[in-house]
């Protein structure tokens, strides 16, 4: 029998720390083992599970793309025990990570597309991994148009990815809050609203989206007035999740695991979950 | 046997004292003004009245490992919010009697009142606790055996 | 109508059926036939339909009043003398008001205690065929084709042997039957463990705290422990961890005793749910025992007395302070 | 392949098992039934089946998964290496036995879990014919016979002189090869039997399996069926194949234990994230622990999380019954 403790975190060390808003940051983490920094492979979509010891594990996605290699990225909002925890760390601190696990973004199926990405707050983090990841690969893809939202411009996260965006010509790039200030040059209103005063086309086109519950739900609505049909839009699903192996029990949405069968799903394969406990 | 005590090391207790801000906190302050000596054994935590002191810190305090709990505020009648220690003098009988009939040794929690104009109190009281502590031995009532030393 | 008397069980349901028409009640507490041998089924009605079920038997071990923690709104429901002080404790910590409630008063002639039975007869609770009342006061058990007869002292829980209010202090309607004389003030037989060494409680009670799961159980059911966030579950900071530890589970066991005190009635809901028999009421006891004698209080007796850790006297023990 | 033992020597035989491993038997401790290790106790008489399943001896309540160490400039970190020291369990009841193979695939698969496997696989099985139906249980609507059971290694079914063994597996037949045992054969199997006391079955197993899909939605049978429901966690604690469980961490300053605990989908906290709780109401809860056992667990695994042992309805405080739900979805 294989003697591996499947419960057992690798040890990697936050080269970086970019305080992206109030209460979020994003860390730059490497491996400590060397071999694991050039055998580590994931793709857009998948996360991990991140241990501060002593305070516990906690689930967030890789939030960097896997074309840019060498370090991993997640992005961590402050809300409880451990995102806590991780926003006391230092850079040079050691913290645990397993994973990948999950499933990705089906990027075979978006070739030749037009791609939406909606996000809203710290819900560009598991956009932002595969937005860059297809910026890297842009030959692939048809237009892309990123829509992104936040309460108010200080809340918007990375800042320099939007910057990069906004300066690529190959894509389209809408920033909008809710309440601008003074110097605010972007759309003002809710997501789903520029949403529908953008316009996009249905037509050969894959919508992802990604933030708070709220947002998506009304962003969904907006997609179906647009003309998406259920599977051509993506999103990924946030539960609760201890052991992200399938076996703990709590991310479950009727016989589903999101954490093996997830997090990210088509609006086509959720309409059809005989469970709403999401 | 524990870790120090294996590696040769004398045992020295780790006591932890809650100090009523008003009376206990300041008595300790006139204690080292005074230049009167009392064991280094006590980590002292500044609490509002010692009133504040609920009893989950205590038990609290011996879950987490520290060998003794010391208690400290005004004396009766002289509580800064008027009735804050007649409070928790409420508290801690019950709290004591309980851990006795557990079996837990009443002399790892202690409670005393001494006041800011009482700095050879607070060492004669720090002196008295941590001579109990070390009477009663290394507090591993709650050790883990998990955690046991490789 | 206050204190008015119920003949029997079919006056009780017109009554309460009347209550549910004229709009005086929302729902009802009482107890239906359970589901396995030497158990009854709390029953919650929210109709005057669902009143049919309402049945009482020999086994109303129930302290209904931990229900009121989540049912809400004009409440109708059966109390014995015991779940009577839970209820003069929740109205006094402002959990529930006595104008919502509709308290009806049944008689208990003494719980029987299944376990101390089954003890006693060397067998588990399981074992036992049938328990049945006899007339002179005890009980007549069926085992293994043996037929036994136990007097109360063998049968009843030790609580109801110490009764000292087997009929309900508060109700509005009472029911007709049979009630366990109330026994002349001695406390009950003296606790063992009370006089063992500091070693050997320490020795007992980290073998009962070793066991705990943390099912939660004796919390959740518990009348006092009515706290919406329970301090287990409070994780910044951690004060007690999830991993059932003996320090853990002395903390959290210990912890939950001090917040009961002086709402606690020892009614005895948690020794009797807890699925490891960890004897909790020992510590209810040793309590009520404590505020007693230092500070002259018996919870769930009276409305007016205030909660003993809400007042003080200046007179209050203090010799065990430095 | 069958064989007999008497009383006297099925106590030597178990005397000798030891040299073989820890053994384990049914033993009343705190006035409870829980397995134990065989030491001075006597074989009990007379039991019907302990009230801590025998999960515990597999998935324990408390299993250190890994430490760490903080040392200067670095930190060490050790995985708990599960134990390999070899078991035996000796008067498994049919329904637990079943419930360790129910677990089995939960357990292994892509991410296999070792803690668990080995365990299992360390542990040698010897079953025990029950004689008698616990309360509260519905083994046979589950399909598990409460005489025979092939979850073992070994099966023994209690006569009045002493027992008849059926082997099962090759390392079962090892144990038996030590001369305590003589040849039996099928005729003396079948004697032993015992005629368990007759009940109309409560429901159809696979009535329930089809209608689950058809019940979820539908929110007032769970309400009025949970309402009595204490969210506590004896259910699914003393449930011989719940299995769901929380990762935390114990440490001091300078080191730590990371541990897997039970944890209980009857708890509010089970599910809650930082802004939402998808099961925040009691009666989602509920159809949670029902549909997980009899639906959501055959879908993925093909078999029902439940073997009808009756702990659950037993125990729960306040006589909320399974069977009747289940009965009420027949």
């Amino acid at each position: 029998m294989e003697e591996k403790n499947i419960y057992q975190p690798h040890l990697m060390e936050i080269i970086k720390i970019i305080v992206e808003t109030g209460d979020t940051k994003t860390f730059h983490i490497q491996f400590l083992d060397e071999k694991l920094r050039e055998n580590f492979h994931y793709l857009a979509g998948q996360f991990g599970e991140y241990s501060v010891f002593g305070e516990g594990e906690a689930t967030f996605c890789i939030s960097s793309s896997p074309t840019r290699r060498g370090h991993l990225e997640f992005s961590v909002k402050k809300v409880g025990r451990v995102t806590q925890a991780l926003h006391q760390l230092n850079e040079g601190d050691l913290i645990g990570f397993r994973g990948p696990y999950g499933n990705f973004f089906p990027l075979e199926k978006f070739k030749g597309k037009n791609l939406l990405f909606i996000g809203g707050g710290i819900g560009l983090a598991p956009l932002r991994s595969l937005i860059n990841n297809v910026v890297d690969t842009r030959a692939d893809y048809r237009d892309i148009t990123i829509l992104y939202g936040a309460r108010t411009p200080q809340d918007l996260c990375f800042k320099y990815d939007l910057e990069a965006w906004s300066k690529d010509p190959s894509l389209q790039l809408v920033t909008t809050v809710d309440v601008g200030d003074k110097d605010w040059k972007g759309k003002v209103g809710l997501v789903p609203i520029i949403l529908e005063e953008l316009q996009p086309s249905p037509q050969n086109a894959v919508a992802i989206t990604c933030g708070p519950p709220i947002m998506i739900r009304y962003t969904l609505r907006a997609l179906d007035k647009l003309g998406f049909a259920p599977d051509q839009v993506w999103t990924t699903l946030e539960m609760k999740m201890k052991c992200g192996l399938g076996k703990c029990g709590r991310c479950n949405i009727g016989p589903l695991y999101v954490c093996q069968d997830g997090p990210v799903f088509s609006l086509d394969e959720i309409q059809k979950f005989i469970s709403d406990e999401f | 046997m524990t870790e120090n005590a294996q590696k040769g090391k004398t045992w020295e207790p780790r006591v932890l004292a809650f100090l009523c801000r008003w009376c206990s906190y300041a008595g300790a302050d006139l204690t080292g003004s005074s230049r009167l000596n009392y064991p280094a054994n006590v980590r002292i935590l500044r609490v509002p009245c010692s009133g504040r002191v609920d009893p989950l810190f205590i038990l609290k305090a011996l879950r987490s490992g520290l060998d003794g709990v010391l208690v400290s505020g005004c004396h009766p009648g002289d509580c800064h919010y008027t009735a804050g220690n007649y409070h928790a003098r409420r508290k801690f009988i019950i709290l004591s009697r309980l851990l006795e009939y557990v079996g837990l040794d009443p002399r790892r929690v202690q409670f005393s009142w001494v006041s800011a104009a009482e700095g050879d109190k607070f060492a004669q009281v720090v002196r008295e606790v941590v001579a109990d502590v070390k009477e009663l031995g290394p507090n591993e009532l709650f050790r883990i055996p998990e955690f046991a030393p490789e | 109508m206050a204190n008015q008397v119920i003949e029997n069980l079919s006056d009780l349901i017109s009554l309460l059926t009347e209550l549910f028409r004229n709009g005086r009640l929302t729902s009802f507490l009482g107890y239906q036939k359970g589901t396995v041998k030497f158990k009854s089924s709390p029953l919650i009605a929210s109709r005057a339909e669902d009143l049919a079920a309402l049945n009482l038997d020999d086994f109303l071990h129930y302290n209904l009043t931990f229900y009121l923690k989540e049912i809400k709104g004009k409440v109708g429901l059966l109390v014995k003398g015991c779940d009577s002080r839970s209820l003069i404790s929740l109205i006094k910590e402002g959990q529930v008001q006595k104008e919502d409630l509709y308290i009806i008063g049944i008689p208990c002639p003494g719980q029987i205690d299944v376990k101390k039975i089954a003890f006693s007869m060397g067998c588990d609770p399981e074992d036992l065929e049938d328990i049945t009342r006899s007339e002179e006061d005890g009980v007549i058990v069926r085992f293994r084709q043996q037929v036994q007869r136990l007097t109360k002292e063998q049968a009843l829980l030790d609580k109801c042997l110490a009764c000292f209010y087997p009929q309900p202090l508060l109700y509005d309607v009472l029911l007709q039957g049979d009630y366990l004389p109330p026994v002349p003030p001695k406390l009950r037989g003296e606790d063992e463990t009370a006089r063992k060494s500091a070693a050997e409680k320490w020795a007992y009670w980290s073998a009962q705290f070793a066991r705990c799961l943390r099912c939660y159980a004796c919390r959740n059911i518990c009348p006092a422990c009515f706290c919406p966030r329970c301090v287990v579950e409070e994780n910044m900071p951690e004060w007690i961890s999830p991993v059932p530890t003996l320090g853990d589970n002395f903390v959290f066991h210990l912890m939950r005793l001090m917040h009961v005190a002086g709402t606690c009635t020892s009614c005895g809901e948690c020794e009797r749910v807890c699925p490891v028999e960890i004897p909790l009421m020992k510590l209810n006891e040793k309590m009520a025992a404590d505020l007693k004698e230092l500070f002259a209080f018996e919870p769930g007796v009276d409305l007016e007395k205030p909660l003993p850790f809400r007042t003080y006297r200046q007179e209050d023990p203090n010799e065990f302070i430095k | 392949m069958f064989f007999k033992i008497n009383q006297g020597k099925f106590k030597e035989w178990l005397l000798a098992l030891k040299n073989q491993g820890e053994v384990y038997i049914p033993t009343k401790e705190n006035n409870l039934w829980v397995y134990a290790l065989l030491e001075r106790q006597e074989w009990p008489a007379y039991f019907l089946n302990t009230r801590i399943p025998v999960k515990n001896l597999f998935f324990p309540n408390r299993q250190a998964l890994l430490s760490w160490k903080y040392e200067p400039g670095s930190m060490g970190m050790n995985s708990f290496v599960p134990e390999g020291k070899k078991r035996l369990i000796v008067g498994l009841r049919p329904c637990d036995s079943r419930s360790l193979q129910l677990l089995k695939p939960v357990f292994a698969g892509e991410y296999a879990d070792i803690f668990y496997l080995k365990n299992l696989d360390r542990t040698i099985l010897i079953g025990l014919a029950c004689s008698q139906i616990c309360p509260g249980s519905f083994c046979r609507e589950m399909q598990v016979d409460p005489q025979d059971s092939a979850d073992n290694d070994i099966f023994l079914r209690a006569t009045p002189e002493g027992f008849v063994a059926k082997v099962i597996t090759e390392r079962g037949k090892g144990l038996l090869a030590q001369g305590f045992f003589a040849e039996a054969g099928e005729n003396d199997w079948a004697a032993a039997a015992q005629e368990m006391p007759g009940r109309d079955a409560l429901f159809d197993l696979e009535i329930v399996k089809a209608n689950l899909n058809s019940f979820f939605a539908q929110e007032e049978f769970w309400q009025k069926v949970s309402a009595k429901c204490l969210n506590c966690g004896i259910c699914t604690y003393l449930c011989p194949t719940c299995h769901c469980f929380d990762i935390c961490d114990l440490r001091t300053p300078e080191k730590g234990v990371r541990f897997r605990c039970y944890d209980s989908c009857a708890f509010p906290n089970f599910t809650k994230m930082a802004v939402h709780n998808p099961r925040a109401e009691k009666w989602r809860r509920y159809r949670q622990r029902v549909s997980h056992k009899f639906n959501f667990f055959f879908q993925n695994f093909q078999a029902i999380a439940c073997v009808g042992c009756g702990r659950c309805v037993n125990f729960c405080p306040v006589n909320l019954d399974l069977r009747e739900i289940l009965t009420a979805i027949h």
